[in-house]
């Protein structure tokens, strides 16, 4: 297959599975108890509004009529109204998906060169004293409940020390005025440190114990003895035939691992109120705010599937293996 | 090529058989990958015959093998057995087809199942053929280990794959084989995982069963001379084509066949012979 | 001018069971510039005794005893670092065909000009692209398939990759482990050709091992037959084929299938070697020998000379010297 | 299905198993927990001040630190947390080990079935599985809280469950797919057998030890999303558990007041994944035949 053709296949892949969970989620609505009505249009609203609304999306047709607006105003990018914000919540999410987007791919491919690095160091010395405590350490932050773990920081780090902020992404004071960009910057990163950690940290000991395991498994294969036969460096073993080799399958996982980390992404906004996707998410479900729940959630089912896409083109690209 | 003979008494005919794989399909392949693993061979085993199909890796021996035992479809052409075709056996005809040919597979380590004591797996065919009460099947097992040289069967009974050898394993698995006595036994290439002094010996035994039980063989091998020392006639197969087909004798003597005369050119041996 | 000298030679691998002595005093010599055969079938130490020469046993195997001198040194007792001065440059080793030798990452070219570089780091560009287009000329592959990834490469193609890597550094010495096995035969003669005609023009030092003794005698003038971690019968081709002493060897001879020998076939009763585990102390192959007698139960067995270059490893002199069974 | 091999088997894994340090590890944390757990049942019969969910102390109104009534000290309407911790050390169990074993069944059944029969239904059931597979679970289990109000623990635990197959039956189907062609499988579909027993009686064993992994790494899972949910206010709210603890000090504003109430329910959660996920690696490690040849040969 040629390369066009493969991406092509994948998109379309993408956009299908894409299109059930869109589809599964419709179904979710109208199936849940109570007045779908409710559910979409707020009921603080002026009748003139609210019939404005209910035209809108239809929810005055009959059911797959109302499908198929709901296919169409998501298409065009038209969530309805936040019962909270009482805006259109396109507006807000765009907002949050920046600072989402920020804290999850630097804490994600932080964490994976890290974990690559040390989980490649650690198989190296198998057995030894380093990598019983860094395989030890790794298995505790994999382990470790995210919240509590958060907690803990938020209150030795943040509290006690008064090293971090305790929340929000921007001191108060920067909020209006007229303090120079990087001032700015600086602050959101000193607002980043510890959400960034926490995540960090929880997903180092994935990919470490990820890496190592893949690292030793490579190392039982024949072109390592080959590659020691040819009286190469043990630097050179390592790194250009061990590890290449070891950390593809890394990459693989991290996109499957991905459900996984945006569990704790969610929770990790939520305690640092980060003002991302998975904070604005539980802040939608406990209010009951539907249209804005629903957005959140069909915006993380849709990163989730961009992200494993990337992964994928990007395995192919790196491996000489797979043909198109 | 393969005449046939009406005089002749053939147990298993395959007429114009073709055998096409397709790997993994891809969408927007531009061809679909197919790989022709069998192109149309005729092939006649005469009842009581050890026949020697001989040809390299990926020519469509083992590919054959396993159309005769219905492992596999053709996709073309017919196979028939006692002058029946077995593409269309269904339930009690087909129960009946698996009790009369059977299969001897390459791997002695991956032929028998390593839950299963040495028991349990000789006396799987007999269980799902429903033959004899428990009591007469535990005989005809502990009969036929010694058959196969695993003797006294009692010791061998109660033990499981792990505790026995490489040629010891490929003993339990000609005894599954034989203990439902079938008229027809695929052995493909049972020995090529094992070492010379422990092959032979098993070309001794399957001689001896063929004596004992009658039965037709056909003998899967990439080693012309194993073929020649074991097998009355041989067929010579490569790239899906029958190529040659003979005594054992002629083939060796006489090939017709450029590729069977360079097969012979390349076979290993020592002109020091004693 | 011997190139190698092995002493006394013992390896054994630590295993949860105890000791596995997988290799037993062991001697042998090589030649400048000759072939050697091992010939031996599953088990017999032939793998261990290459790898030792490599300096690339396993983690849990340990040289008990005894020496290897190569060029004035002992090979025993070289340190990592040394090791590695030695390895592809001085020897190097052609690996099992049915291996997953090469990097699937790295282009095949790759793959060679590493070997070179780490040992001759001072070559320039156009001299390391003469010797790769030599190299790959020698082999027989065409140059313009020098930058395929090894999946792009049939099993043949492979082998002979593997046999170009080898004679990067134009090594002294070659080890070859089983390097047809697993290849269909018209490949197999290919590669046996390749390796015969390698050797002859470059004249290097080599050892090949195989369980296939008319392969390993296509290729050698000289043979060491193993069994159970010991060298049973060595002598020239001639030598072994044609008046075989050991019982051993006359197993392993009349086991064997080939188009020219059909009514020399001899059906062996043997069982598999024993347990190398425990100290046997007697004849390994007393269980599955057709003469043994009562010392060959009690004895060390020990080497009898039948000419200059043959000898056999026996309890029996006797019998070894006198011709017996069918001969 | 459970001979002598299987056992004689077992036995000998169980034997590499407790020597590993990382194995022995985990089973002592895990005994540990079970007395916790047992040891719930009992506790609220000294009083009905230990009930850990309606116990309260009359002479506490506000949160206190340990003392000897109240060993790890009270929450801030005077209920004792050690009773909670108790409690919650059940729930996990309850949790984690139903969650994981439901789906552990449909996994293997899936897996088994999909491997096996190869084609239209394989493909289905993978791609099913890859869908549910991408999806958070967490995030799922908000939405329908959303959707359908609380839940009470059983519905939490089927819709873990119901998310959490997908992985083994991958591993599973992957295991089936190399077996399937094993001459042990085809000499029995020679033999006559039918499809049920190839897979019941020869697939089954050799994919259950794999299965049994799975489950720990299942049960782990588990008892985070489960603990996730009720830290964010999504639990079940007629059970007490850790995750409902940590909620509680959080909510309550005593976290950075009480660290008596903040830290020992998350190290409990923290102990006990890291005690079952130890169990799975241990379990891992004697499974992995390249491992264990590395011993032998």
């Amino acid at each position: 297959m040629t390369k066009p053709g493969y991406i092509l296949v994948k998109l379309v892949e993408v956009a299908v599975i894409f299109f059930i969970i869109l589809t599964a989620l419709f179904f979710l609505f109208r199936l849940s108890p109570g007045d779908p009505m409710s559910k979409m249009v707020d009921p603080m609203l002026t009748p003139e509004d609210m019939a404005h609304l209910i035209e809108q999306m239809g929810l005055d047709r009959p059911l797959w009529e109302q499908y198929l607006i709901y296919v169409k105003n998501f298409l065009t990018g038209s969530f309805g109204f936040s019962f909270h914000y009482g805006e259109p919540v396109s507006h807000i999410i765009v907002d949050k998906l920046k600072w989402t987007i920020l804290l999850f791919t630097t804490s994600t491919v932080l964490a994976a060169f890290a974990g690559i690095f040390l989980g490649k160091i650690a198989a190296w010395h198998k057995g030894s004293h380093l990598d019983n405590v860094m395989s030890i350490s790794a298995l505790v932050c994999y382990t470790l409940f995210i919240p509590w773990f958060a907690l803990l920081l938020l209150w030795i780090l943040g509290f006690k020390l008064g090293l971090f902020p305790l929340g929000g992404v921007l001191s108060p004071q920067l909020w209006v005025g007229n303090a120079s960009l990087l001032v700015r910057i600086l602050d959101v990163l000193h607002h980043l440190m510890l959400p960034l950690m926490t995540l960090f940290i929880i997903n180092l000991g994935s990919y470490l114990l990820l890496m190592r395991s893949s690292m030793l498994s490579v190392l039982r294969e024949d072109y390592i003895i080959t590659a020691r036969a040819k009286g190469l460096s043990e630097k050179v073993i390592r790194n250009k035939h061990a590890a290449q080799n070891a950390a593809l399958p890394v990459i693989t996982s991290v996109g499957l691992s991905l459900a996984f980390s945006i569990n704790g992404g969610a929770l990790t906004e939520q305690i640092f109120t980060w003002p991302g996707i998975g904070k604005e998410l539980i802040f939608a479900v406990s209010n009951n705010d539907y249209p804005l729940a629903q957005a959140c959630f069909l915006l993380i089912a849709l990163v989730v599937l961009v992200a494993n896409l990337i992964v994928d083109l990007l395995y192919a690209w790196l491996d000489p293996r797979i043909t198109y | 090529m393969a005449k046939t003979d009406p005089k002749k008494n053939f147990l298993v005919e395959i007429k114009g058989v073709t055998k096409t794989y397709f790997p993994r399909k891809q969408f927007f392949a531009r061809h679909q990958n197919k790989v022709l693993a069998l192109n149309g061979i005729d092939l006649c085993i005469e009842t009581g015959e050890i026949f020697g199909l001989v040809g390299q890796s990926g020519s469509g021996k083992t590919t054959t093998g396993r159309l005769l035992v219905r492992l596999e479809h053709p996709t073309a052409g017919h196979i028939l057995f006692n002058k029946v075709p077995i593409s269309g056996l269904k339930g009690p005809e087909l129960k009946k087809f698996r009790s009369r040919a059977q299969m001897i597979f390459q791997d002695p380590y991956q032929s028998l199942n390593p839950h299963l004591s040495i028991a349990e797996t000789v006396m799987e065919p007999l269980v799902v053929q429903k033959i004899g009460t428990p009591e007469t099947r535990s005989e005809k097992v502990i009969h036929t280990l010694e058959t196969v040289g695993l003797s006294p069967g009692k010791a061998f009974y109660n033990r499981y794959p792990h505790q026995l050898s490489g040629g010891q394993r490929q003993r339990v698995a000609i005894a599954r084989a034989v203990v439902v006595e079938p008229e027809f036994i695929v052995a493909d290439e049972p020995t090529s995982m094992l070492d010379a002094t422990i092959a032979i010996q098993l070309f001794k035994l399957l001689r001896e069963i063929k004596e004992t039980f009658g039965m037709t063989f056909l003998f899967i091998t990439h080693n012309l001379a194993a073929a020649r020392y074991l097998c009355d006639r041989i067929a010579v197969i490569h790239e899906g084509h029958i190529v040659e087909i003979n005594t054992a004798e002629k083939i060796i003597r006489n090939p017709e066949h450029p590729y069977t005369k360079k097969l012979i050119k390349v076979q290993p041996g020592f002109k020091y012979g004693r | 001018m011997t190139l190698l000298s092995v002493k006394n030679l013992s390896i054994g691998y630590k295993t949860k069971k105890g000791l596995l002595k997988a290799v037993d005093n062991i001697s042998f010599d090589l030649e400048k510039g000759l072939p050697l055969g091992f010939v031996g079938e599953s088990g017999c130490g032939k793998t261990t005794i290459g790898m030792a020469l490599m300096g690339l046993l396993p983690e849990n195997a340990v040289i008990l005893e005894g020496s290897i001198q190569f060029q004035g040194e002992d090979l025993v007792r070289l340190t990592e670092k040394q090791w590695r001065k030695v390895r592809g440059a001085k020897i190097a080793m052609i690996f099992q065909a049915a291996m997953n030798a090469l990097n699937p990452v790295h282009r095949v070219d790759e793959q060679i000009k590493e070997a070179i570089i780490t040992h001759q780091p001072d070559m320039s560009d156009a001299d390391l692209s003469d010797r790769l287009n030599a190299l790959f000329d020698l082999v027989d592959i065409p140059v313009a398939r020098m930058k395929d990834y090894p999946h792009e490469y049939s099993g043949g193609m492979k082998q002979r990759v593997i046999i170009a890597m080898a004679l990067a550094c134009d090594p002294d010495l070659i080890i070859a482990d089983e390097p047809t096995t697993a290849l269909d035969v018209i490949v197999q003669d290919q590669i046996l050709k390749e390796i015969r005609k390698v050797q002859q023009k470059i004249r290097t030092g080599l050892i090949f091992i195989s369980h296939d003794i008319a392969v390993v005698a296509s290729v050698c003038d000289r043979i060491c037959v193993m069994y159970a971690g010991q060298i049973v019968e060595t002598g020239t081709k001639k030598e072994v084929f044609t008046s075989p002493r050991h019982p051993y060897t006359l197993s392993l001879l009349g086991s064997y299938l080939s188009l020219d020998n059909l009514d020399d076939i001899v059906i062996p009763d043997m069982q598999e070697p024993p347990d190398l585990l425990s100290d046997i102390g007697s004849c390994r192959f007393a269980d599955n020998c057709r003469v043994c007698s009562e010392t060959c139960k009690k004895e060390e067995p020990g080497w009898v000379q039948i000419s200059a270059t043959h000898k056999a490893f026996c309890c029996e002199p006797q019998i070894i010297r006198g011709s017996h069974g069918k001969n | 299905m459970l001979n002598k091999y299987s056992l004689q088997r077992f036995y000998k894994g169980w034997q590499i198993f407790i020597e590993n340090p990382l194995g022995k590890t985990g089973v002592i944390i895990l005994v540990v927990f079970m007395f916790m757990a047992i040891a719930s049942f009992f506790v609220p019969l000294i009083g009905p001040m230990y009930d850990p969910m309606t116990g309260i102390d009359p002479d506490i109104r506000v949160s206190t630190g340990p003392s000897l009534t109240h060993w790890l000290g009270t929450d801030n309407v005077g209920r004792d947390l050690f009773a909670q911790l108790l409690e919650g050390a059940k729930v996990a169990f309850i949790v984690g080990l139903s969650a994981a074993f439901i789906s552990i069944v449909i996994g293997t059944l899936v897996g088994m079935v999909a491997g096996y029969t190869g084609g239209l239904l394989d493909a289905f059931l993978m791609r099913t599985a890859d869908i549910i597979m991408v999806l958070p679970s967490l995030v799922i289990l908000l939405i329908l809280a959303s959707l359908f109000g609380q839940f009470n623990i059983w519905i939490i635990v089927f819709i873990i469950a119901i998310m959490r197959w997908p992985a083994v039956s991958r591993v599973i189907r992957s295991q089936t797919l190399s077996l399937k062609h094993r001459p042990f499988i085809e000499a029995s579909r020679v033999a006559g057998a039918s499809h049920l027993r190839i897979i019941f009686r020869h697939i089954m064993p050799n994919v259950l030890p794999l299965a049994f992994l799975y489950m720990t790494f299942r049960v782990t899972a588990a008892i985070l999303v489960e603990a996730a949910l009720s830290f964010l206010g999504f639990g079940d709210p007629s059970q007490v558990s850790w995750g409902m603890m940590l909620q509680w000090v959080w909510k309550s504003g005593h976290m950075f007041q009480a660290p008596y109430w903040l830290i020992p329910p998350g190290m409990c959660i923290s102990l006990l994944t890291l005690a079952f996920y130890l169990l799975g690696r241990a379990m891992d490690e004697v499974l992995d035949p390249r491992l264990r040849k590395e011993g032998q040969a």
